[in-house]
């Protein structure tokens, strides 16, 4: 790994080299001379911009794109949708497939971070299921900037343990009897979104934030903690913090499955969260080719199956879900249309709109920590 | 071995003058003592010679070479610090081989140095001691033989002995002096104890408010006062007020205030001029008695003070109060409350500066 | 070069590569985020950004970020002042009282625990602290019946959390003051007729104060603008300003907002500093 | 008396380090636990060392984090150290100032300041023509060492209370350069203060995860950014495995540096 040469640049220098040496750096970074930027090879190499964990990074996955095209895939990762864009924009040229979330694929063509894909050259396109594949977030001036990807909803899960019958609204989240037993994620839109959807409301766009809030407010009782990562939910809902919670489609399937925890999943009669990954091309990548066919593996039939088995969200294959096998509890979940249809999709958000979500929300957690 | 010469030294700290216009030269080989009482300029002067100080005007001169633009390690001085400022990571053979070491003096050679630097001081045998490891005298040793090692051209001592008890302090004057004649290196030293200053130095010079009151050899100094405050300083001294009456055969008289005549060689006395009169006070002899004549007063035994070798005397001679020393001879002491008689020379009057 | 230039050149020369350091990589970017925190919107977005107040007028404006603020601020204080409590007797007792070799071990044994990741640090505690946790199945082990130990989620656990990560900062700051101090000069206030606690108080204490500044500020300064420990150890009571900051940049992209939050912070750092800033002078801090 | 007093004076350092090292050993103990998701009760095992010995994505970072602390441990303690014996040794003109300076990298929150320095860095790479120079080791390495220059400078300022002035002008007596003098005498003095001070560096680096993570480029990570990434999915257990591994390799090493070098002050006469 050329990295690691890098480093010895830096290792030990002796005390007395040490100043100059520390100027001389100073300088090269300045003029940008210095010796220690890594050239991207080109073509050998794709370069990935995702979360970590989330399928593009399964070892096997770039052992078989390997041995199909020769290409080693790179990766960097983001934690939030904002750092996306905001690497994205100041590193022009370096990543060649992005993952991006559908209410951020807009905002970054507009920024002009992500190029026009050939879909051509995506031999996997027309087993895209329609809704995701057409949709207008992934594309700008009838130009396609996004491959739809993977799917997944943000619902409910419960106990098993604790509830024998499955619940059915969202109200259980208010339900007097789960005093200090209730999580949510700490997320302004997430939180939001669902009292929209709990007061009958546009969950992207509502029209009386003041109801959200009271709504909101009204959770305080319940409240055992809040999450921030899937991993924070597992280890919690482990140590039984907490019986009911919202949270991801595929994290709980994981839970279930990978970490046999007593987890059970339900899209409330009122509606849940819907989202959808696409994967987008990098302006100016270096590897626009070999983009595409990382892009193509991806939503392969083959690649899914396998990725299957430790629990994602699910795929934008049509043919990939339905290859899956019918134990796959997940198989059954997803292709249930009663399920799909309470959803709504998450759509791109303007800054006004988040802003007033971020505060709706600082302000219920300030209510919450009193 | 180097003559400093320092011209019109003026060095200002806000409205304060440290140095106010000095003057002095300090010959080849000389010990010369600073000598003044806290803030009068003394410090000052030797940290501006040192390099850690920058004069305001004037300039100092080694050997011709005007210093102000060679910075402290490049100026070849030794110096011992008033708490000797050793070295408490280094042992003693360490701290003294330091200012070779920084020199890039050969290993074999510093060794030699050393040992040579050591012996002279008397400290062989504590080489791999450290500082704290010491007593105050063989730290002091060990400050002066780390400042000698290197062969400045100049010795500066910042009241090195300070931090000694008396005893220490005598033995250490006897050794500091030995060893400067030994090597004979010009060496200016910074004390407040005047007899100490006298005791070592081939000359002293009287700091006041950031100027030299007088310079000259310790004896010259104590014996013929330039001013009160120079008198005051180095020795005690009674001084007496009047004015004089009468100049006859190179002789004047001078009337008193408060009473009795004084007899003095004239000098450049005018007659009627008002006069000040230091007077040593081991050169006045006491006899019980009545006062007659000049240089003769009559008085009051205060208080006799038995210090072994001598006795000190305090007389009340009229409104004024008198100090007399005698050594301890075979008389019995004369006791408080007796009536004495006070006399001395006419050439023991010296006329000082007000 | 008179010694004078040649003092300032060496205060140039000592200050000089650690300042252009900080101005190359701290200072200019954080000059133009504070530039930013005037913008209406981030100048990476194509439109054309104007000058406006509004992101230090959102702040006076919405009641909860004063409450944000003032628990951040009580944060801060609460955890510099345990770190102290707890902190300058350890430091006092290794510097003055521990000899020899131990010295040195148990003063690399403090620092150690600070190698270790925040993150993995923050998340044990999570498993000392919670119900059926460490302390939770030692107690119930011992005592069957005795009531649940459970501080998860709760101020005490941030407190705690937080001064587990800052205490070893008082304690090696403190530990170096206190060390430069002469014991002689113990010795001379006893002698003087000084008790054991006055010669503290008024000999021990003042002389030690750099160490205890330094200690405070490198402690009370991060923890206002903390969020992870008060997010994972707190639940929802632990809300600070240091979150919604974090909020601004991860979730709205509101880089302006979050800026000029940053920078209130800063200020309200260095006006509490600038209160106690004079009160140091006089007691002899050379901080 | 005194004897009671000196027990009670060590029960309460072993108290102190009690407290240090509870969640130390917590995360020491998870690492042998089977339990992937940190469950009691405790069943030992030692599949997360196994599979750390396979994970050449974590070892690798591990080896970057290390290097890059060290790195930065020299670096920042020697500018951090000159910076404090000016403040220490000089009275002048705008050192307040610069003191009060010293509190923006700390006060502001890292993940500001790691986006500040990514957007300036671009910047100032876009405009000399070479956008690519934002992000490196390089830039990391310049992260880190502005972080932890205020954290050298306010440790080594705690030392200097009664900074040894006289020693310093007795080695430039002695015909010592200035830098000589700072090298033989002042750290020497300082030694403490400056070794607290990198102890200190090397904790920042080595738990920085903004900077690292902002600026370091595609496939190039160091511990704490491959932490915290990983803690969407979910962490194993492989990191308090590894964790545990540094703490333990450190603590020997410090030991025995500890054996052989004293930095906790100079040798008092009966030891």
């Amino acid at each position: 790994m050329t990295g690691k040469t890098n480093y010895r640049r830096f290792a030990p220098v002796t005390r007395r080299r040490f100043v100059a040496g520390a100027s001389t750096l100073g300088l090269a970074a300045g003029l940008g001379v210095g010796p220690f930027i890594r050239r991207a090879s080109a073509n050998t190499e794709v370069k990935v911009l995702n979360w970590q964990g989330y399928g593009t990074d399964e070892p096997w996955a770039l052992e078989a794109f390997k041995a199909a095209t020769g290409l080693d895939v790179v990766h960097d990762y983001y934690n939030s949708e904002s750092e996306m864009i905001t690497k994205l924009q100041t590193n022009p040229g370096t990543y060649d497939v992005i993952v991006t979330n559908s209410a951020w694929n807009g905002r970054a063509s507009e920024l002009g971070v992500i190029q026009p894909i050939d879909s051509s050259l995506i031999s996997n396109f027309a087993d895209l299921n329609p809704s995701f594949r057409d949709s207008a977030v992934l594309s700008a001036d009838g130009k396609l900037y996004g491959v739809s990807w993977v799917w997944g909803m943000t619902a409910i899960a419960y106990s098993t343990d604790v509830f024998k019958e499955a619940p059915t609204s969202v109200e259980i989240l208010w339900d007097p009897s789960l005093a200090k037993r209730v999580c949510v994620r700490d997320d302004a839109i997430e939180a939001v979104s669902f009292a929209a959807i709990a007061t009958g409301q546009d969950m992207n766009h509502p029209a009386d934030h003041d109801k959200i809030k009271e709504k909101l407010l009204a959770l305080k009782p319940n409240l055992a903690t809040m999450w921030s990562s899937e991993d924070d939910w597992n280890k919690q809902f482990q140590a039984k913090a907490f019986d009911v919670s919202i949270y991801w489609s595929g994290s709980a399937f994981r839970s279930k499955n990978t970490f046999n925890l007593p987890v059970g999943y339900f899209v409330p009669t009122e509606g849940a969260i819907g989202w959808f990954d696409g994967l987008a091309i990098g302006t100016d990548a270096p590897n626009a080719e070999g983009a595409h066919k990382f892009i193509d593996y991806m939503v392969s039939q083959e690649f899914y199956s396998k990725w299957a088995e430790v629990g994602p969200p699910a795929s934008a294959n049509n043919k990939a879900m339905e290859g899956l096998p019918d134990s796959d509890p997940s198989k059954a979940f997803y292709l249930d249309q009663e399920n799909v249809k309470r959803l709504q999709f998450m759509a791109p958000l303007s800054d006004k709109e988040r802003q007033d979500f971020s505060d709706i929300w600082a302000e219920v957690k300030t209510e919450f920590a009193k | 071995m180097s003559e400093v010469a320092v011209t019109g030294a003026i060095k200002r700290y806000g409205q304060v003058a440290a140095l106010d216009g000095v003057d002095l030269t300090f010959a080849d080989g000389e010990f010369f003592g600073l000598l003044g009482p806290s803030g009068s300029g003394k410090t000052t002067l030797l940290r501006a010679i040192a390099g850690f100080i920058a004069l305001d005007a004037g300039e100092i001169r080694v050997d011709g070479t005007d210093i102000a633009r060679i910075p402290v390690h490049k100026r070849n001085i030794g110096m011992v610090f008033q708490n000797y400022a050793l070295f408490p990571h280094m042992s003693v053979a360490e701290n003294v081989a330091f200012g070779l070491d920084v020199r890039d003096v050969p290993a074999a050679e510093i060794k030699a140095r050393v040992a040579e630097s050591l012996d002279l001081v008397r400290l062989s045998g504590l080489e791999a001691r450290r500082p704290r490891q010491l007593s105050g005298g063989q730290q002091q040793r060990v400050a002066l033989a780390r400042a000698l090692v290197t062969r400045p051209s100049v010795l500066l001592l910042d009241e090195p002995l300070s931090a000694l008890d008396k005893h220490l302090r005598q033995e250490m004057q006897v050794e500091l002096r030995r060893i400067q004649r030994q090597i004979g290196i010009t060496t200016i030293f910074v004390t407040h104890d005047q007899e100490e200053a006298l005791t070592l130095s081939d000359r002293v010079a009287i700091f006041n408010q950031g100027r030299v009151v007088q310079a000259g050899a310790p004896r010259a100094v104590y014996e013929r006062p330039v001013n009160r405050f120079a008198a005051g300083f180095l020795g005690e001294a009674n001084f007496l007020e009047g004015q004089v009456t009468a100049l006859s055969g190179g002789e004047a008289r001078v009337a008193l205030v408060g009473g009795g005549e004084l007899a003095l060689p004239q000098g450049d006395l005018a007659a009627g001029s008002a006069v000040l009169i230091a007077l040593r006070p081991e050169k006045i002899s006491i006899e019980p008695g009545m006062a007659v004549g000049a240089n003769a007063v009559a008085g009051r035994i205060t208080a006799a003070i038995f210090s072994g070798s001598s006795l000190t005397y305090r007389v009340a001679v009229g409104e004024r109060l008198m100090i007399v020393f005698e050594q301890n001879k075979s008389r019995a002491p004369l006791t408080e409350g007796s009536e004495v008689v006070l006399r001395w020379n006419a050439a023991d009057n010296v006329v000082v500066a007000p | 070069m008179t010694p004078t230039t040649r003092t300032r050149w060496a205060i140039f020369s000592l200050t000089g590569p650690a300042y252009l350091w900080l101005a190359c990589t701290i200072f200019l970017p954080l000059l133009a985020m504070l530039a930013l925190s005037f913008l209406d919107k981030s100048p990476l977005v194509p439109k054309p950004p104007e000058f406006t107040l509004g992101n230090y007028g959102a702040f006076f404006a919405k009641d909860f970020y004063w409450s944000l603020t003032r628990w951040s601020v009580e944060l801060g204080l609460w955890v510099t002042f345990f770190c102290l409590l707890i902190g300058y007797p350890a430091a006092y007792a290794l510097a003055k009282r521990i000899k020899g070799r131990w010295r040195e071990a148990i003063f690399l044994l403090i620092v150690l625990p600070f190698w270790s990741n925040a993150l993995v640090r923050i998340f044990s505690w999570t498993m000392v602290l919670r119900s059926n946790g460490i302390v939770d199945l030692t107690v119930q082990s011992f005592f069957p019946g005795a009531p649940a130990f459970d501080l998860l989620f709760s101020y005490p656990a941030v407190i705690i959390g937080l001064v587990h990560s800052y205490l070893p900062y008082m304690i090696l700051t403190c530990y170096i003051a206190l060390q430069a101090i002469d014991d002689s000069l113990v010795e001379a206030g006893r002698s003087l007729g000084a008790t054991s606690f006055t010669t503290f108080r008024r000999v021990v204490l003042p002389l030690s104060l750099p160490g205890i500044v330094s200690g405070s500020a490198l402690i009370f300064v991060p923890v206002i603008g903390s969020f992870m420990e008060p997010r994972i150890l707190g639940g929802t009571k632990g809300a600070t300003l240091g979150m919604n900051i974090e909020e601004q940049f991860t979730v709205t992209a509101n880089w302006p907002l979050g800026a000029a939050l940053s920078f209130i912070l800063l200020a309200i750092v260095l006006v509490i500093f600038g209160i106690i800033y004079p009160f140091l002078r006089r007691q002899g801090g050379n901080a | 008396m005194r004897r009671f007093l000196d027990g009670g004076i060590r029960l309460y350092l072993v108290l102190v380090l009690i407290f240090l090292y509870l969640p130390i050993l917590v995360m020491a103990l998870f690492a042998f636990n089977r339990s992937p998701l940190y469950g009691l009760p405790f069943e030992f095992d030692l599949v997360w060392f196994e599979a750390l010995a396979g994970n050449k994505r974590l070892l690798q970072a591990g080896w970057n984090s290390v290097w890059i602390a060290l790195a930065n441990t020299v670096i920042a303690t020697t500018l951090g150290t000159m910076a404090a014996v000016a403040f220490g040794r000089y009275t002048f003109r705008g050192k307040t100032l610069m003191q009060a300076l010293l509190f923006p990298p700390i006060a502001i929150p890292w993940l500001v300041i790691g986006t500040a320095m990514l957007v300036f860095f671009f910047w100032v790479g876009r405009s000399v023509g070479a956008p690519g120079m934002a992000r490196g080791l390089h830039a990391i390495l310049l992260g880190h060492v502005a972080l932890s220059l205020p954290y050298v400078i306010f440790v080594v300022g705690a030392r200097l209370n009664d900074y040894p002035k006289a020693l310093e002008e007795a080695a430039a007596t002695l015909g010592a350069t200035p830098w000589q003098v700072f090298r033989r005498v002042s750290v020497p003095i300082l030694a403490p203060g400056v070794v607290a001070a990198a102890l200190f560096a090397f904790a920042v680096s080595f738990d920085q995860f903004v900077i690292s993570y902002f600026l370091a480029p595609p496939g190039v990570t160091t511990l704490p950014v491959e932490i915290y990434t990983s803690i969407r999915k979910g962490f194993t257990p492989e990191i308090n495995a590894i964790s545990t591994i540094i703490i333990a390799v450190s603590m020997g090493l410090m030991l025995v540096v500890a054996r052989f070098y004293r930095f906790g002050g100079e040798r008092s006469g009966n030891e």
